[in-house]
């Protein structure tokens, strides 16, 4: 075994991390590791927008400091055509069986047939509503948009201190963007025409926007600025009838710990047109930081290690059951013991569903922010000509995809 | 008794706004000790049952440890080496340079007018030539910026004000510049320079965007705090609560003390 | 010990000068007490001499050496501030040794000096305290004490004693006096008070408006005045001048102002007849007398003012005021006729025009 | 040692080390502003003056230097009127020592707080479904108040937070200062019979106005760099309205774009405007002090 | 105007008293100079009554309201402050109309009051500049006028004099009387200088360490002073004490350490023979005389002291020193023999276990 010859080669191997139950729960199980390969891992945690600048000047600066970055999708494609990160095959061991990795997060973490990092949170969306709410008013749970646009206006009219419905507001584009985009897709837009040119601008886009604005009218107050915790803790505090959310949050309804609304909660896939947008985050290994072989090896073992089928399995032995990476942890009875049936039946419903809705390209980030932003300009009122927004959005996207070459 | 009235009034508005002023304060502690569910309810809950999970998650953190550390480290240094060029260096701008001392305290606060993000990046790839990327060194060298300018500049009007036959009385007993300045102006000066390095401690204890990007393994706290807040999907409120009211502990530690230091120093207050 | 000279030294603040050209030479061992109107220059100059202001022009020399551009430490110059400049963060103790400490005497022999000047400055019970917790003639004579506790080679002293009561002023005129007879440390003593002035100096520099009026011994000055504002300005009560003109005759008798007054030729040989002139009288030079005595001047009271063991008394001659000094004032009230006199060796006379003084010996 | 010497010594290690670290710095972003460096790639070329021309004509460039300014007077102003109110109230009711510095202690506890954890702490506060705030207004009939979300809201709102962290903070510095004044002056003003705020707005303040002018110009440079207070709260929204010069530089610079050359540029920019409008501020707050 | 009557003050820094008990009674319109050594606690006295120092116990009223508890604008007091308290930041002139502003006196009222005070006291070319920018005197006139300026209840003065030479002081103490006189404003006036306390005062309140030795007109503290400390505080040169025991006889006489004096019986008469006193003599009631006059103390000159038209001779008597005032001063040198007399109805008896004067009426 040649691999082991690194054994001790590699002092530290240093990790970005984020505050996911899957990166801090590693933390009493790394000197497993360390032994494995008589090294030190330390994993530094940053908050998210810490994370991605952190990430991005390391490598773009040649620092290379950390030789295992922390990627999620909206940055995937800026880091593959970069060249700052290994194709997940090259650097993880064979063993630790990269096909198992849930089909719609190994979509997600694919830029051109190759697979960069190794998805260990992520999913799709569902719909969450209010069984009680909904029962007093006399509602059926949503099929369609139009269904759920209607329920969602009589409910807030209903007389039960309720909201009808909650979203994003704030800008960025994990934020109003991201939620803002299954509308836009369900209206048939595509992000660039055949030219490669930003097209959002058309149709689609304005009739979206149009109706997003229009359900924020039912929405708590402020919801202008919702950024996703705003939006699922108005929810979970019980303010919200109906909530289009990430499907990681569905569990949180069900914490007595936390939520003040158990078991009044339905879970189900978003109404139809509405598509899924698909996320993962996950661990890559970098190219800058991990440039000799040997600490290549490490630094892809400790990814295919840290993202494995047993960690996964220990972290349900923990009651963890908030990240799931592997279909095979899906399919584990332990995970069928720790969560709703319901959900889990939502989620299955809801992965065919699930695709990565948003562009991609490594000015993404740039332009989604741009869009971001004049997406909140609209709902807070700022602007109120959706179309030349839109338009003007558009023009920045041109002029940033324009430098791509 | 009128006057009795409005002086009982003034005290009223006092307290009312000094209890406004510390209400976010006290809310957070209270918050510390918070389940999530008592914290995110539409009426705020002022009776709860308290828990400390929060401040045994934030315990459990080894980063917090770390964080602390490497902020004390490089804070102190910082602070200290910025005291120590700059509290000089203001005194002889206060006294010796008539003509261009003014200019030169302005072009020390000119230092600050850039946002850090233009610093960041040059300073990454000079740190990397140098090797003392991600290294405390090279966090307290870029602080000296910050603590040396701002030492200096809220220095010079302290000297300004100690009075001038004081220096020329300590003079005339043939104290050279140096001893006029380490005897006489500084201890006199104390008491409003407390302002000047507190401020300055401030500055640096909280800098977050140098900190994050010229270090990687050595983060300081206001990086962990960073982190803290985004501990998993979920804003963890109680957590940043009670990691809030832990990270204030020790700066205010160290102040008391300088506090006290200076008060065993200078008994000041009226005569 | 040094002597002191100062070469036409100019200051000006801000281009309006305040000095202006002043030569002055002090001998080895002298006591010197710059005496002049409030603003005159009197700190300045003493503010100079110690180094503390930069000359405008002009060059000091202390012992023979140049130390226009000494520092103060090095001039070995001792100084009490007019504003006491005391350190407000040290006890009185280490206030007064501090420059002892500094040039590293020890401490058993600090100790001693240190009590005999607290003793003789009434300090002994303040020793610990902070000067801000003293009354101001308290801190003043810190001040003095911090000086005095030194050896230098040039005393310069403020007004050192302008917020102490007689008694301590005197019994400190005194032991600055005795001090200096022993020490022979060259001194320039900065005062109001001519009465301090005239018992403590060698010699009196009289300034004006940045310049030197007249620089001579206590008796010169007050006997022998060598103009019209330093006559004024010297001796309580002030001066009383008379316009006069000289008279034709054989005795050299001036007329003015209501009185014929007799003056003494040998003094004043060059007064011709019909010259006119001023008369300085002085009040404590005059006493009540018989009206048929010398040199009388007749008035009546206007105001009798108890000076203790004198009084002084302001009468009315020929419409304006004249007074003199008299010990038996108690039994004078205003509206009584009097008659004064004084002799003819003690009037001063002055040109009008230029105000100095016309006496030739 | 030798007035010269002192002044050598005491002068060039200080100012020489900060003229290097400015001078690096300033290179640097000289060098990147005439690039067209982005994160993204390793290459680049010169591009001359391009990103400043650019810059001239980007409409959030000119939001955010409007912004800027509006975000500077406010805090500036907020904090120093907070902390002269309350120095001046504290100075007069409270004599104690000991209360005194209770309070000076409390009042430092903001500042100390992570700018980042005080911003969540705020916009919790500030939410309007879930905050104490709202419900405080809802107690008294008003709201729910939009405080992050509505536009002419937002940056009082943010700047609020700000004026409460180094307002209270100025409150203790100014609270020392007052108290190392000599009281001779006061006494005189007492019986000249002025009232207490006429004594400090006549006379204790005016004698602090040296010390003041450099507080007021060190917020100043503080304020210039709020960025991670206004990110957490409101990410420059709603829209650009609370999108400040820096938080732009920022956005641009290293969090969404990598566009770095293009916030050297803006940071240049930034350096020049704030040189020249800090030096006339600066000049006429010397004369005035004088 | 008003009255001002303390009643059992108390004051102690730190556990410490300063002030022990201290009663006084000022009528309307009084001129009352407080003096005494220095620290004896007279600015604590007026900071008390101005209200910026708060008593430890005892009451002060002004004009019959009692003002303990007032705050010191409330008082209408106007004060000058011994360290003169200038606003530092403020031109001349503010700093002398600020008061009259606060009272919203309007512009053309304040100007031409200005213009006076500027004009008596000589600072109408200062009143552009700062006071740092002043001389000494200059910035004690400034404190001067800033009261002045005003017409309060009560005026206090805490030496407003010191730091000026004698001419003005002179020309001040008589504007200050003059003001007085017109305005009959109750005033107190701190000061260490005898003189002025003798021509200024209705009446003196000597104080020492914290309590009132005496308090009476000018003319009774000097004439009649009710204790040793009092005789001997006030007048310069210094009284001479001589222990002496009264002898049996007709007249009564006193003899003791080479002298023999006879006394007024109508002043002691309870003086019983063989009693032991200690006596009074004051130089300035002593002169030169004839070996065979009355009362006569012969001695030999140990030393001159010139004091401008006076001079005080020291003189050694039986082994102790006895100074006297003579104006033939300058006919003496050390060494010399005088003889001098005292008369009877000058001589001071005290107790000399308690210091209490003897004197009957
Ligand atoms: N803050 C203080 N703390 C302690 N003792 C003090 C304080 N202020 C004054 N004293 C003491 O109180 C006594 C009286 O002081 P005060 O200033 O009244 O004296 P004074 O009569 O005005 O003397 P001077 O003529 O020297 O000005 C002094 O012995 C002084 O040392
Ligand atoms: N810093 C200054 N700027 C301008 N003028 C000044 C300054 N210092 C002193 N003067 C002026 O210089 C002159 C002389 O001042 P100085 O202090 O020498 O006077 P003085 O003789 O000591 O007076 P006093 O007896 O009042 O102390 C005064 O008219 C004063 O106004
Ligand atoms: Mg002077
Ligand atoms: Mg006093």
């Amino acid at each position: 075994q040649d691999e082991m010859a690194c054994k001790g080669e590699v002092p530290t191997l240093n990790v970005i991390g984020q505050g996911m139950p899957a990166v801090t729960a590693l933390d009493d199980k790394l000197s497993e590791f360390n032994e494995k390969w008589d090294t030190e891992v330390r994993i530094t945690m940053l908050g998210e927008n810490e994370r991605r600048a952190k990430a991005r000047l390391d490598a773009s600066t040649g620092a290379g400091a950390y030789q295992v970055l922390y990627i999620d999708e909206a940055n995937l494609a800026e880091y593959v055509s970069a060249g700052w990160v290994y194709p997940l095959g090259e650097v993880v061991p064979e063993s630790y069986d990269i096909g198992d990795f849930r089909t719609d997060l190994s979509n997600v973490a694919t830029v051109d047939g190759v697979q960069y990092f190794a998805p260990f949170v992520g999913g799709g969306d569902v719909m969450m509503y209010r069984t009680d709410l909904l029962e007093e008013a006399g509602i059926e749970p949503p099929a369609t948009l139009d269904e759920m646009v209607a329920a969602i206006k009589t409910l807030d009219e209903a007389d039960n201190g309720a909201h009808g419905w909650s979203a994003r507001g704030q800008r960025g584009s994990g934020m109003n963007v991201w939620r803002w985009t299954p509308f836009f897709r369900a209206m048939g837009g595509e992000w660039l025409d055949d030219g490669g040119m930003p097209a959002f601008n058309g149709e689609a886009g304005v009739e979206a926007t149009e109706l997003y604005t229009e359900l924020m009218d039912y929405a708590p107050p402020g919801i202008a600025t919702f950024n996703w915790s705003d939006s699922v803790e108005a929810f979970r505090g019980g303010q919200v009838a109906i909530l289009i959310e990430s499907d990681v949050f569905g569990p949180w309804m069900e914490d007595p710990e936390k939520s003040s609304i158990v078991g009044k909660v339905g879970y189900a896939p978003p109404p139809d047109p509405l598509p899924s947008a698909g996320w993962a985050h996950g661990w890559a290994v970098s190219k800058v930081g991990a440039s000799d072989d040997c600490t290549k090896t490490v630094a892809g073992d400790f990814v295919g290690w840290a993202t494995s089928k047993e960690m996964e399995q220990r972290r349900l032995e923990a009651g963890i059951a908030s990240d799931v990476g592997r279909t095979s942890t899906l399919q584990s009875d332990a995970f069928k013991e720790l969560v709703p049936q319901d959900y889990i039946d939502a989620l299955l419903e809801t992965g065919p569903k699930t695709d990565l809705l948003i562009m991609t390209s490594p000015v993404w980030p740039e332009i989604g922010d741009t869009l971001g932003l004049t997406l909140e300009e609209i709902f807070s009122g700022t602007r109120d000509d959706v179309q030349a927004a839109l338009d003007e959005a558009a023009f920045f996207a041109e002029d940033s995809l324009m430098r791509l070459k | 008794m009128g006057k009795l009235i409005s002086a009982t009034l003034t005290r009223a508005v006092l307290a009312v706004l000094i209890v406004v002023a510390l209400g976010p304060i006290l809310w957070t502690v209270l918050g510390a000790f918070k389940e999530l569910r008592d914290i995110v309810t539409p009426v705020p809950k002022l009776f709860f049952e308290p828990t400390l999970e929060n401040f045994a998650t934030i315990l459990r953190n080894p980063t917090i440890r770390d964080g602390l550390l490497n902020s004390v480290i490089v804070v102190s240094a910082a602070v200290l080496v910025g005291a120590v060029l700059g509290i000089p260096a203001a005194h002889t701008l206060a006294r010796h340079a008539r003509k261009w001392g003014d200019d030169v305290q302005f072009f020390v606060l000119s230092l600050r007018f850039m946002p850090p993000v233009a610093i960041a990046i040059p300073f990454i790839v000079i740190y990397l030539d140098l090797g003392i990327y991600d290294t405390l060194f090279g966090l307290v060298l870029v602080y000296l910026i910050v603590t040396v300018s701002t030492v200096i500049w809220l220095a010079v009007p302290a000297f300004e004000r100690v009075p001038r036959d004081i220096e020329e009385a300590a003079a005339m007993e043939g104290c050279g510049p140096a001893e006029i300045f380490w005897r006489f102006s500084l201890p006199v000066a104390a008491p409003s320079l407390f302002g000047a390095l507190v401020f300055t401690f401030v500055l640096v204890w909280n800098e977050l965007l140098l900190a994050l990007t010229l270090a990687a393994q050595n983060a300081t706290l206001p990086v962990v705090a960073a982190s803290i807040t985004s501990l998993g999907k979920e804003v963890p409120w109680g957590v940043i609560n009670a990691a809030t009211v832990l990270l204030v502990l020790p700066p205010l530690v160290f102040i008391g003390l300088l506090m006290g230091l200076l008060n065993t120093m200078v008994r000041s207050g009226p005569k | 010990m040094a002597n002191i000279s100062c070469n036409d030294i100019v200051k000006s603040y801000g281009g309006h000068p305040v000095i202006e050209g002043l030569d002055l030479d002090i001998p080895d061992h002298e006591f010197v007490v710059f005496l002049g109107p409030s603003g005159c220059g009197k700190s300045t100059m003493l503010r100079m001499i110690a180094g503390l202001e930069e000359v405008t022009g002009g060059r000091i020399a202390i012992g023979g050496t140049d130390v226009t551009d000494l520092p103060p430490g090095e001039r070995g110059v001792a100084m009490v501030f007019q504003s006491y400049a005391l350190y407000p963060h040290m006890s009185v103790a280490d206030n007064i040794t501090f420059g002892l400490r500094r040039q590293g005497a020890s401490r058993s022999e600090i100790a001693p000096r240190l009590t005999q000047v607290a003793e003789l400055l009434g300090l002994e019970k303040f020793l610990d305290r902070k000067p801000k917790n003293l009354s101001g003639g308290q801190q003043q004579r810190v001040a003095m004490a911090r000086a005095m506790i030194k050896t230098p080679q040039v005393f310069l002293f403020d007004e050192p004693l302008s917020n102490l009561d007689a008694k301590l002023r005197e019994k400190l005129r005194t032991e600055i006096r005795k001090i200096h007879m022993q020490l022979k440390t060259t001194t320039i003593f900065v005062t109001h008070d001519q009465l301090e002035a005239m018992t403590i100096a060698d010699r009196i520099v009289l300034m004006r408006d940045g310049r030197i009026e007249q620089m001579g011994t206590p008796d010169e000055i007050y006997e022998r005045p060598a103009t019209r504002f330093v006559a004024d300005f010297i001796g309580t009560p002030a001066m009383n001048f008379v316009s006069a003109e000289i008279a034709a005759g054989d005795r050299l008798v001036a007329h003015g102002e209501g009185m014929t007054l007799e003056l003494s030729r040998d003094v004043f040989p060059d007064l011709a007849p019909g010259q006119r002139v001023e008369l300085g009288l002085r009040p404590a030079r005059m006493d009540l007398c018989a009206p048929d005595a010398r040199n009388v001047i007749s008035g009546s009271v206007v105001l009798v003012e108890n000076m203790g063991a004198e009084g002084q008394v302001i009468t009315e001659v020929a419409g304006r005021e004249v007074s003199f000094v008299t010990q038996s004032f108690r039994d004078l009230s205003p509206g009584d006729p009097v008659t004064f006199a004084i002799s003819p060796d003690h009037i001063h006379v002055f040109d009008p025009s230029t105000g100095r003084s016309l006496r030739r010996n | 040692m030798t007035r010269k010497r002192f002044v050598t010594l005491t002068l060039v290690p200080a100012i020489g080390l900060l003229a290097t670290l400015a001078l690096v710095s300033i290179a640097g972003a000289v060098w990147f502003a005439v690039m067209n460096r982005t994160l993204r790639s390793p290459d680049y070329d010169f591009v001359g003056a391009y990103n400043f021309l650019r810059l001239l004509r980007d409409r959030r460039f000119f939001n955010a230097l409007e912004i800027s300014a509006i975000w500077e007077a406010v805090t500036v102003a907020g904090t120093l009127a907070l902390a002269v109110f309350l120095a001046v109230l504290i100075f007069e009711t409270v004599k104690k020592p000991l209360y005194r510095n209770l309070i000076c202690f409390a009042f430092l506890v903001p500042v100390l707080l992570p700018r980042v954890a005080a911003a969540f702490i705020w916009r919790f506060l500030y939410s309007p479904s879930l905050g104490v705030l709202n419900y405080l207004c809802g107690l008294v009939g008003i709201g729910p108040v939009e405080f992050l979300a509505d536009p002419s809201l937002a940056l009082i709102s943010v700047a609020a937070v700000d004026i409460w962290q180094w307002g209270l903070f100025f409150t203790v510095i100014l609270l020392k200062l007052l108290e190392t004044l000599p009281r001779d002056p006061i006494e005189a003003a007492m019986l000249d019979n002025a009232r207490t705020w006429e004594i400090h707005a006549f006379v204790t303040l005016p004698m602090l106005k040296g010390p003041l002018i450099s507080l007021a110009l060190v917020k100043a440079v503080e304020s210039l760099r709020s960025f991670d207070l206004i990110f957490v709260m409101t990410g420059g929204g709603p829209g650009t309205a609370t999108e400040t010069l820096d938080l732009y530089a920022y956005q641009m610079g290293i969090n969404m774009g990598g566009r770095i050359s293009y916030a050297s540029a803006m940071s240049l920019l930034l350096l020049v405007v704030t040189t020249v409008a800090f030096t006339i501020i600066w000049k006429a707050g010397k004369k005035w002090a004088s």
